[in-house]
């Protein structure tokens, strides 16, 4: 009863690659909070545009009480296109954090796996797991592997190789490795028992057959449309195997449940 | 000054409720809001046995609105009546199922295995536009109409709310049916049929190609719909469609209903309820309505 | 690469129109318009004699939308002949002329009167929700829609568009009784009846009580009723409801209109109906249709 | 054809009054054909609020390419509270010049009338009435005669007065003559023989029973709501007492055949 929408101040809205945008938002209560692989609900403020936006939360500054969002503009007069025009100074309503986190993985090493718009979560996680391995003594970013996957331009390559061994992939091979994370994989050897991936549907498939044939444990976080964000509206389930505690359907909400899920509890529909 | 309103003898605090379907069974919602200060908490559709719902994607924004097509999915009535009821019952506020079913049948053993449960009215929706057998085909004929709410109201042991489609001719024959059927209240109106297309994927937006739709956009639809069903019956109505604001509210009771539900907005903006309620307080004190009851239906001409 | 489309026999340059009463006569929006460009333009109902219209206000604001209860005011026939006529007949694009009446013998008058004159097309307005006697009370059964569409295709020397209503049940029933009557094109859809009430003077926000709602918000019912009209007839649609960007045309086309109107849209844009043309040439080039025909009716599941 | 819905940017927004915005906006192609009396439809950008909201050009600044617009935020969540949060810098949708200006009335004593936002219009007028007065070499501001009406609190005096002989009235008597513009003029005697008058109806039906009455040449401005801005939906009408050239029946359209007219010509409805 005391959580609510809020009004979050933009301190930096950056485009960090064409369309990419990056935005850091002072809001003291989701930054307390916020776990990697959660995620926002953001609102464009247009009364055309109702629904929020769900968005991963990129980094988080617990002491500063800010979070970074990167975030794609996907076309013309969408509501991220509309989120990209706010300026630093201004307001954006800001719902959050929503979801589960991704979980610790203890002791294992860990392969994060991130297709465009799926690298940010990776981020704030992989400088978790980095301060983890720390913690354990073992040398630091050296335990942490990221590879991510992009079209073409990239983005968050610096921050990402500040804390993590990165590898690279491209589709036209401009950079890194050609093709996609999974070929990064496969032609650099990388290894991990637990993986962490986010990205387009095709790829998630991919890496869930990837760590089952290997049986490696693995988490997903998903995409789904969104209206609630919180649970409520049953618009954002994704098939699951077994027989879902909430819905007594195999039906498992990505705004609650989720976005992370154990790879093997996902049944693609 | 009072907010009570009175529902087929069923007295609400105020009469600010939940649209079915938008608030849940009530839980997820009371991180943001008292559930004890809402008038009523309408749950999601409840029917016989669980029920899987339509594939994803199941909602698409729409200018100021939006379509869903959930298809009703929900655990049961059993599963509602062990895990939902028994924390809605400790909440200082009226409980109101929503009920669906494929079958008249369907829809009667629920209304049954709820008799003897903690709740006061019941909302049998009739006007689901996104099932393929019940649901809307119910709701958009007189006679049909006239008939399920004749057998429901047989076996109810709480009063019946009737809750009916916009997706009709004419609205005020089909409220009359349910009245005639022996409905307590009317609710109105469920979503509208719409539909969107991907033009770059050249697809249905929704798996169910089309939804309902909701949200500010229908609006005027549905006040000129409450409007003329508060000329025809005179059982009380509880009016909805696209209320964001206590002003939306306020319109509603204007045009004739005695409660209004709030459906879409909840989803951007958690706290939408409570927000409304306050307003509408303001707005009675300020025009000097002793009771919400006087300002039913009080729309004049200029 | 063609944008060309036919209607009834009649070939338009490209898909595009303006939506009757959104546009006056064309002379208004010349200012702003090349009509030479348009695939036609729809002129604003058109009466046997002049007609009022309804007292001020008129119009309303509404969520992504506008109620209208102008009435139908027009300067009938006979001015309309002299004076509008005459420069549309300048123009080197289609004039389709908007037929409204009270009665089934006002609209043949218009009909008769227009035989002779620089006319393509006639759309006869049955959906009118803002007049008392004619409009929208013709629209709404399916009988009443063969039987005006016979009367009226009798007499006319023009193919005839029937205008239909969304404000029924089952739109298919009354798209098939007017091809059953004869119609050569269909056009939806009209505006859906609703309502405001000013909260502050509660009274109603229109002079006339109830609208005409069109605009954005009603974009998901327009398309979900021509996308279900284009399962159940065989003559062409043409589509409206919403429409202000070149997606939303396309969207329409791919639901089954084999062309479009841009209506309120012009009032927030005039130059609209210009970029809508621009961007569906440049879609149908992206996606290698080499004409518009192929692109109607092109949604499939994903 | 040439006509076209366009971006002005926005030189200067004040709040000069509680809830009275003062914008100047750049905006050459208007600026450079406005007229007194004209009016500009504005756009709010947000995509639930579609319709123009018409507001009356207060000064035209011709060599700099701009014009000023003051205007009262009716309400909150209103299209005016919208226009209101944009700043300098920004732009916003305009279209204009729209309607009619107010007729010259030359060699006459001119009374200007404005009441509450009816009061912007008359700044343009006034300003050039005087340098219509001061080139026939009359004694400049002399010449013009502007009574404004407010409720309470005032707004444009200093600029109406540097152009005219002002003279106020508020509702409580608080500055001025206490009661209406009439109450006013009746007060101070002031004379004219050409009113040019714009406020709220009943002032208009007042003004024009009383030049009416006195036989003097009498022009309203008047309101209406409004969709197209430009003649072709019809909204706008007002009742005519003759039967109107383009309707063939007794309304004109405030936003093509107005919004100044005759007061003669205006019957009520
Ligand atoms: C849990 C989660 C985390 C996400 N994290 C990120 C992120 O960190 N960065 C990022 O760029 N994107 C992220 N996305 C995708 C992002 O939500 C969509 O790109 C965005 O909502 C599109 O909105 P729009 O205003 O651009 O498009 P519009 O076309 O204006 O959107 C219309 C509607 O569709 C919804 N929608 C459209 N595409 C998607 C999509 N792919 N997923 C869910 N809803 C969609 C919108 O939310 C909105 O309700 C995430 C999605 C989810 C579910
Ligand atoms: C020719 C003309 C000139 C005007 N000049 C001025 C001016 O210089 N300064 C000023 O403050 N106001 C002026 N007005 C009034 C101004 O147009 C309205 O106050 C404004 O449109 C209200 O919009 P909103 O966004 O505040 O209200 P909302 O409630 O958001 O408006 C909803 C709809 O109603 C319309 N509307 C509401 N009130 C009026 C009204 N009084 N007149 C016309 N339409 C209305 C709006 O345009 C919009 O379409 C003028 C009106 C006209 C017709
Ligand atoms: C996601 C969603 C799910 C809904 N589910 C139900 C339902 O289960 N039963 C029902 O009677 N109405 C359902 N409705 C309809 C709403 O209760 C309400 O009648 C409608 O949305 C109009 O109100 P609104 O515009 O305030 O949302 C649903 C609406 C939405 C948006
Ligand atoms: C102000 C206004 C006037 C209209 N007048 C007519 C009319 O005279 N005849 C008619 O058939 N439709 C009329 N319509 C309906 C439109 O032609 C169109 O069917 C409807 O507005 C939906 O399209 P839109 O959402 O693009 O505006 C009118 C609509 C508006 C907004
Ligand atoms: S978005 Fe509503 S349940 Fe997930
Ligand atoms: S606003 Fe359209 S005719 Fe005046």
């Amino acid at each position: 009863m005391s959580r609510q929408k809020t009004q979050g101040k933009i301190l930096e809205q950056t485009e960090i690659s064409p369309r990419i945008y990056s935005m850091w938002i002072r809001v003291q209560d989701i930054a307390r909070e916020a776990k990697a692989g959660q995620f926002v609900s953001l609102f464009t403020g247009d009364g055309s545009k109702l629904l929020p936006r769900p968005i991963s939360i990129c980094e988080i500054d617990r002491e500063a009480g800010k979070i970074r969002l990167v975030y794609r503009v996907t076309g013309k007069r969408t509501g991220t296109a509309i989120l990209s025009e706010k300026q630093a100074g201004q307001y954006v309503e800001i719902m959050g954090p929503l979801g589960n986190g991704f979980p610790p993985g203890r002791g294992r090493r860990p392969l994060l796996l991130g297709g465009g718009i799926g690298i940010p979560p990776m981020l704030q996680l992989a400088k978790d797991l980095k301060e983890a391995a720390e913690f354990e003594e073992k040398t630091g970013k050296e335990a942490v592997t990221v590879v991510a996957g992009y079209r073409d331009r990239l983005f968050l390559t610096e921050e990402l190789s500040a804390c993590s061994r990165l590898y690279l992939a491209t589709e036209d091979g401009s950079v890194g490795s050609k093709g996609t994370i999974l070929d990064a994989v496969r032609e650099k050897g990388l290894e991990g028992d637990v993986i962490y991936a986010c990205g387009p549907t095709p790829m998630l498939q991919a890496v869930q057959t990837y760590a089952r044939e290997r049986g490696i444990l693995c988490y997903l976080s998903l995409e789904e449309r969104m209206a609630c964000g919180i649970g409520a509206c049953l618009a954002c389930v994704c098939g699951s195997r077994e027989v879902d505690e909430h819905s007594r359907v195999k039906n498992k909400r990505v705004c609650k449940e989720g976005p992370v899920f154990e790879a093997s509890e996902v049944e693609w529909l | 000054m009072s907010l009570c309103v009175n529902l087929a003898g069923v007295e609400l605090k105020n009469p600010v409720m939940t649209a079915s379907g938008t608030f849940g069974s009530g839980a997820e919602y009371s991180e943001f809001v008292d559930l004890g200060r809402l008038g009523a908490v309408v749950t999601k559709g409840v029917a016989n046995v669980p029920w899987e719902g339509n594939p994803t994607p199941r909602i698409a924004e729409t200018a100021s609105g939006m379509l869903n097509a959930i298809g009703l999915q929900n655990p049961g009535v059993e599963v509602f009546c062990k895990r939902d009821l028994p924390m809605l019952a400790q909440q200082d506020t009226r409980v109101i199922v929503n009920v669906c079913g494929r079958t008249t049948e369907d829809y009667l053993e629920v209304v049954e295995r709820l008799a003897d449960e903690a709740v006061d009215l019941l909302e049998i929706n009739i006007s689901c536009p996104n099932v393929k057998a019940g649901g809307i085909a119910f709701g958009q004929d007189p006679k049909g109409v006239e008939r399920i709410t004749a057998r429901i109201k047989e076996k109810a042991r709480q009063p019946i709310i009737m809750k009916l489609s916009p997706n009709v001719t004419d609205i005020t024959e089909i409220a009359k049916a349910a009245e005639a059927g022996g409905a307590d209240v009317l609710s109105l109106i469920n979503t509208l049929t719409g539909m969107q297309i991907d033009v770059e994927k050249q697809c249905f937006a929704l798996a169910n190609r089309t939804g309902g739709l909701s949200g500010p956009a229908i609006k005027p639809i549905a006040v000129r719909m409450v409007y003329q069903t508060a000329q025809a019956v005179r059982i009380p109505i509880i009016g909805m469609g696209g209320i964001s604001s206590w002003e939306d509210a306020v319109e509603f009771l204007l045009a004739g209903a005695t409660a209004v539900s709030v459906g879409t907005a909840n989803f951007y903006d958690p706290g939408a309820t409570i927000k409304i309620l306050e307003g509408i307080a303001t707005y009675q004190e300020r025009h000097g309505f002793a009771s919400i009851a006087e300002m039913v239906g009080k729309v004049t001409c200029r």
